[in-house]
């Protein structure tokens, strides 16, 4: 189960037969995402992000754990995402689905598996406790693309997340109030992105940031995790009909271009909201920024 | 028009032949509805299918101590229904307690862990400050370190429809759940009866040999050596419920199959080895103490028939509740509309929606007045302030029942 | 006190959606609603002549574990009974409700879900309207805690709740019958009176008889009844659905 | 990863309680319980059926505590237990159509499922079935898929579904793990499971060739104090009374046809010190043990199906 309806044939071949002819349903170019808006809610590390019709919400908490036994310095990230109906009511609640799995590998490798969060600065008390920072990904309506958007909400999440600061005396761990220290910002160490291609017609169509039907009609699709610098941390071709490789040459190129704009506009939207979140008085939570202490 | 109606009469006389038994699987409804409301003419009470009265619960019986591994154990039977509980107790050491060494600066009401105990006022009585201790802000221990442990399984080939061998049903999952809550909301467990304690010794080496018969929570102990003693470890309970035969009503059963364990439970005296830097229990029976649990709040479970079975279905105009209470007034004298009947067994909650279960609890022991613990109330709009009331009233009846069925057994 | 808000219908995927924040106890739910929805993995399980509700409530930022199972059996054996399950297109189909707590504090383990109960119960309402589920009442509800010395909260924030010694969360249907009752902590009989009228008092007014008979609602200290406040946020979205009628000359 | 449908303990784990009497092996108070029957006397089984009126059979199997734990019941002085008495309820739900995806059988399909609860042993048993609980179901089954009439029955399904309370111990708790061991305990169990079953799908008036019964015998060495120990054969051991169980034997047995239709044997039977006049072999002598053990569990199985079948009259002449 957890299959969308496929597509009737007719809306397939007109899909592709207007895609041959360089159009897509929407009006955009085969390089272009749809518009995004990405949103801060009161609480640190709870964003909205809104991809076309394609919306989701992420949460970032954080709470003290014991850290895991084969690595003591270093802290706990989970990425939790959970396919509802909500999202699509091809999503049975409660069912994994193929998607879902697919899609929480893919976020692991991207954002997890690249340290983009530097776990090791996560450590309160080596072997004993830590900071155990878990993303919660709600998927509230699915037109398309969920990696790309999931990813954007992730890392939009991390940078807007504080958590509360705490200290070490004589090996008592004394955690502060939000209310009463300034909280402390994650250790971001880099901001990967990832970019999700459509291939057609035997790869000779490659359009980005598909949605749901245009990805019923692909054939097969790239998935290509990269960062501001360039340096690609994830780059797949998962199943599907062959793609040539020049495609992966060609379109890593877009793919950073890609992802430069999107982190700038996650970047404009940050200040957006600590400009905001200064003039409601809470303007003290912006020198937390650079005050990175690793106990 | 004779041959119809000898026709009718022929189709009709077969009818009479079917046993009650067919009868009550093929029309349940109308079968209970039957026996609620008899005709007036026959002059028979208003009786459930089962035999009982409408406020009458199943015969109760209630057997502690039989199983062997367990610290404390309980086999409720409820009519047909039939609660195994088993209380297993087992050691956290705060090491393992990722949170144990983290203290709120806030004191937030929610998570006070602080690590040893200081004396806040020296000059109350030891004894008076560990009631007003206990009281408050560290019994959040019980919960936060998760303590306590219950768990319901039904996949025992109770019933059918429950698959041996899958993961717990959803009935089974909020079952556990209802369990745990109330065992929270009620503050059954002493947090205090489940802590380690530690006291080092502090006078010196020769002290060494007597501070095992210390460290039991003493009260006449000095302030000086109060200051030092230090929580090493915890009790956890591991609470499992097996609901061996399921007939109705599996959470009456299962809560006081879970009461009744711990009334039951025993846990041996336990202190800290420095030595072994582990902490050792003693196997006498003479050392081990029974847990001193706060009240015995009993579970009481109703549901509501009614007479029209899809009065939610048709749509017509639902009185509302000013209506309600005029038309309800004069089906005392006609026909009675709806029934709560206590305690329903498996075939009476296939065919009513409506659920109340009330949970009370009497303070000094009987004497004081009634407490209720929860009331929880659901699926339907028929029971009101009024009925409540009267179910509280039913429900503290039954606490006398409970009462005297449990201390039967001690 | 500042009243919740609520908005109609802002997903486009699902059938009918509805997120609701009410600020006193920092909840923000997000619901959704998909009917009639074939379910086949349960054809066997299904009535042949009714609808089946699903409900599924999504922690914030916790996976979901068994005290959500048992929040959403409560909040589905009372939505059965006011879902029109027997109308034309329902039966043996599914109503699947979906509610993701998308704001405030998750619930801990072997917590109540009392404080959001009622918020969940309204959001649930509105998705459902939202997605034109036929429903015999509509209803209101509302959390209140009592403290130890008697005195009544409503929908009290995180630290009031931990702080009283019985929560109360009541529903009440548009016709005034109690249709939810979740109470738990100590308490007595005549608490919960006092409870059951105030909470009354909240979700429909404080209702005055007038001379010829009627029933006349009348605002008091806790301002706007709730029973109000959904009727309005329906009213609000119909007028904006069909604003290129009504404003039409 | 935390198990999401259940109640979880602390993230950290919890350990068992360790006594200060089991840390010193020097003094054990207590010792070892010893053995009061006669070699071939079996122990007193309780067995009662239809306790358990949703399902279409049931029965409660008990066995009679041993002398040790009696006593320790009786007046307790330690909270370890000297041994333990099997304490199991098992249910039949049938025969029932097959599920809509299963394949088509011209046969009853017999499932079998035997679960131990959390607190039936002297460790905290897991939620989920482990390897020797899936063992224990297996043998199960082929130990009742003999004697069922099985065509009878086409396209239909039987659950058969053991909840063991209250398990055997594998040793004594004292004693550590030697070469000689191996889950003594679970052969007692699959006897009980078995003589339980029988008398549950009796009770659900299953057609049957016969009423299977287990019967556990086992070559044990130990009482003697001198270092060559003479291996004994004995029937229906408590794994708790014997320092050293060579090996063991669980037969199910057709009494009424004199066949055998699951047999479990382990450990090394060529040692056994039998009488002067006995030629037969150890394992011989060990199958014919665990039969005769059998029948006796037959004789109270006999009763608990009378009672059942008159109980089913009453039944239904109550309904006329």
């Amino acid at each position: 189960m957890n299959k969308e309806a496929s597509l009737s044939i007719a809306e397939r071949d007109f899909i592709l037969n207007a895609l041959r002819e360089d159009v897509r349903l929407d009006g955009r170019q085969a390089d272009q995402f749809r518009p995004l808006t990405v949103s801060f809610g009161e609480e640190h590390g709870h964003v909205k992000v809104q991809l076309g019709k394609t919306s989701l919400v992420v949460r970032i908490s954080s709470e003290v754990a014991k850290p895991r036994d084969d690595r003591p310095f270093d802290g706990v990230f989970t990425i939790a995402l959970e396919l509802t109906a909500m999202g699509s009511p091809a999503w049975e609640n409660g069912r994994q689905g193929d998607l879902e799995t697919y899609v929480i590998n893919v976020l692991d490798r991207v954002v997890r598996h690249s340290n983009a969060l530097d776990t090791e600065s996560l450590c309160i008390l080596k072997g004993v406790s830590c900071w155990n920072i878990r993303a919660d990904v709600h998927i509230t309506d699915y037109d398309g693309n969920l990696i790309d958007a999931s990813c954007i909400g992730i890392m939009a999440g991390l940078q807007h997340f504080r958590r509360p600061d705490a200290v070490v005396k004589d090996g008592q761990v004394i955690v502060y109030g939000l209310d009463e220290r300034v909280p402390v910002a994650l250790n971001i160490t880099h901001k990967p992105l990832s970019v999700t291609f459509h291939t057609f017609d035997e790869g000779k169509r490659v359009i980005l940031d598909a949605t749901r039907k245009e990805e019923q009609a692909s054939e097969a699709d790239v998935v290509i995790g990269l960062n501001n610098a360039g340096d690609v941390c994830y780059l797949s071709k998962f199943s599907g009909s062959p793609v040539d490789a020049m495609v992966f040459v060609n379109k890593s190129s877009v793919a950073l271009e890609k992802v430069k704009q999107i982190n700038g506009i996650i970047d404009k939207a940050l200040q957006t909201d600590l400009a905001k979140r200064a003039k409601s008085g809470m303007a003290e939570e912006s020198r937390a920024e650079n005050d990175r202490e690793i106990h | 028009m004779a041959q119809a109606a000898a026709s009718a009469a022929q189709s009709a006389a077969p009818s009479l032949s079917l046993p009650p038994s067919q009868f009550a699987r093929l029309q349940p409804h109308a079968y209970l509805l039957a026996h609620l409301s008899p005709p007036p003419a026959t002059n028979q009470p208003s009786i459930r299918a089962n035999g009982r009265a409408p406020s009458q619960f199943r015969v109760t019986s209630a057997n502690t101590g039989s199983l062997t591994h367990t610290n404390g154990s309980a086999v409720v039977r409820l009519g047909d229904t039939t609660a195994v509980c088993g209380v297993r107790a087992e050691i956290l050491h705060t090491e393992d307690i990722a949170s144990w060494s983290v203290s709120r600066s806030t004191e937030s009401s929610s998570a006070p862990t602080n690590k040893r105990r200081k004396l806040t006022d020296p000059t109350t009585k030891p004894n008076e400050r560990i009631d007003s201790k206990d009281e408050d802000d560290n019994e959040s221990h019980i919960q936060d370190f998760n303590l306590l442990v219950p768990n319901l399984s039904l996949s025992t080939g109770c019933a059918p429809g429950f698959i041996p061998g899958a993961p717990p049903s959803t009935l089974a999952q909020s079952l556990s759940h209802q369990i745990l809550t109330l065992l929270h909301s009620t503050r059954l467990v002493r947090a205090e009866d489940l802590r380690i304690w530690y006291q080092p010794p502090n006078l010196g080496p020769e002290d060494l040999e007597c501070h095992n018969e210390n460290e039991q929570m003493d009260v006449d102990a000095s302030q000086e050596d109060e200051k030092n003693k230090e929580i090493k470890a915890f009790w956890v309970l591991y609470i499992d419920v097996m609901i061996v035969s399921l007939a109705g009503n599996p959470f009456d059963a299962a809560w006081a199959a879970v009461l009744a364990a711990l009334r039951d439970t025993k846990l041996p005296r336990a202190w800290w080895d420095v030595d072994n830097e582990m902490v050792v229990c003693s196997d006498a029976v003479s050392e081990a103490r029974k847990l001193t649990l706060r009240g015995l709040p009993v579970s009481s479970s109703f549901c509501v028939f009614e007479a029209d079975a899809a009065s939610g279905w048709r749509a017509v105009v639902i009185p509302d509740a000013e209506e309600e209470k005029e038309l309800d007034d004069s089906a005392r004298k006609g026909n009675q509309r709806r029934w709560i009947l206590a305690d329903p067994d498996g075939y009476e909650e296939g065919l009513t929606q409506e659920r109340i279960c009330v949970v009370v609890d009497k303070e000094q022991g009987g004497k004081g007045k009634t407490v209720i613990q929860k009331l929880e109330k659901v699926g339907g709009w028929t029971a009101d302030a009024k009925e409540l009331k009267a179910l509280v009233d039913i429900s503290a009846q039954r606490w006398e029942d409970v009462r005297r069925i449990l201390n039967e057994q001690c | 006190m500042v009243g919740p808000t609520a908005t109609l219908t802002p997903l486009s995927r699902a059938d009918g959606s509805a997120s609701y924040r009410c600020p006193s106890t920092g909840s923000n739910i997000l619901g959704s609603v998909n009917a009639p929805v074939e379910l086949p993995a349960r054809r066997d399980a299904l009535r042949p002549e009714d609808a089946t509700v699903e409900v599924f409530v999504k922690p914030g930022t916790a996976p979901g574990g068994v005290g959500e199972r048992y929040i959403e059996n409560v909040i589905k054996n009372m939505l059965a009974k006011l879902i029109l399950g027997r109308e034309k297109g329902y039966a043996r189909r599914g109503v699947v409700i979906t509610l993701a707590t998308i704001g405030g504090e998750s619930v801990g383990r072997g917590d109540s879900y009392l404080t959001l109960l009622p918020a969940l119960i309204h959001t649930a309402l509105l998705a459902l309207l939202s997605a034109a589920v036929p429903l015999s009442m509509t209803f209101s509800a509302t959390v209140l805690a009592v403290n130890a010395s008697g005195e009544i909260t409503r929908e009290p924030s995180e630290k009031e709740a931990a702080a009283a010694t019985s929560l109360h969360a009541l529903a009440f249907s548009s016709k005034g019958h109690l249709l939810l009752n979740e109470s738990q902590g100590a308490f007595d009989f005549d608490t919960w009176e006092k409870v059951h009228a105030r909470a009354l008092a909240i979700c429909h007014g404080t209702l005055t008889r007038t001379s010829d008979g009627d029933v006349a609602m009348a605002e008091d200290v806790d301002g706007q009844p709730l029973e109000g406040t959904v009727r309005e946020t329906v009213e609000d979205k119909l007028h904006q659905d069909y604003a290129w009628k009504t404003d039409a000359p | 990863m935390a198990d999401r449908r259940r109640i979880n303990g602390p993230p950290g784990g919890t350990r068992p309680a360790v006594f200060a009497s089991s840390l010193n092996t020097a003094d054990t108070a207590t010792g070892r319980p010893q053995r009061q029957r006669q070699f071939n006397e079996l122990r007193k089984i309780f067995l009662k059926t239809g306790l358990i009126p949703s399902a279409s059979g049931s029965a409660y199997l008990e066995y009679e505590p041993s002398a040790s734990l009696a006593a320790a019941r009786s007046s307790p002085k330690s909270l370890i237990p000297p041994s333990s008495a099997l304490k199991l309820a098992c249910t039949v739900h049938g025969p029932k159509p097959l599920p809509r995806s299963a394949t088509f059988s011209p046969n009853l399909v017999l499932t079998t499922h035997v679960k131990y609860a959390p607190f039936a042993a002297r460790k905290r048993k897991g939620h989920i079935r482990d390897s020797s609980e899936r063992d224990l179901g297996v043998h199960l089954e082929t130990a009742l898929r003999g004697v069922i009439v099985a065509e009878r029955w086409p396209k239909s399904g039987l659950d058969i579904t053991i909840t063991i309370l209250e398990a055997e111990d594998d040793r004594w708790w004292g004693d550590a793990p030697d070469s000689h061991d191996a889950p003594w305990g679970m052969i007692n169990v699959l006897a009980g499971c078995i003589t339980a079953a029988s008398a549950a799908i009796a009770d659900a008036r299953i057609d049957c060739l016969d009423l299977v019964a287990g019967g556990v015998a086992a070559i044990v060495s130990d009482e003697s104090e001198d270092s060559e120990a003479k291996p004994k054969l004995m029937l229906d051991t408590d794994p708790a009374e014997h320092k050293a169980i060579l090996s063991a034997c669980v037969v199910a047995y057709l009494p009424s046809r004199d066949e055998i239709t699951e047999i479990w044997l382990k450990g090394d039977c060529s040692r056994a010190m039998l009488g002067a006049d006995d030629k037969r072999s150890g394992h011989d002598a060990l199958i014919d043990g665990a039969v005769d053990a059998a029948r006796g569990a037959h004789s109270v199985l006999a009763e608990a199906v009378r009672e059942s079948a008159q109980r089913f009259v009453g039944l239904a002449a109550g309904a006329q």
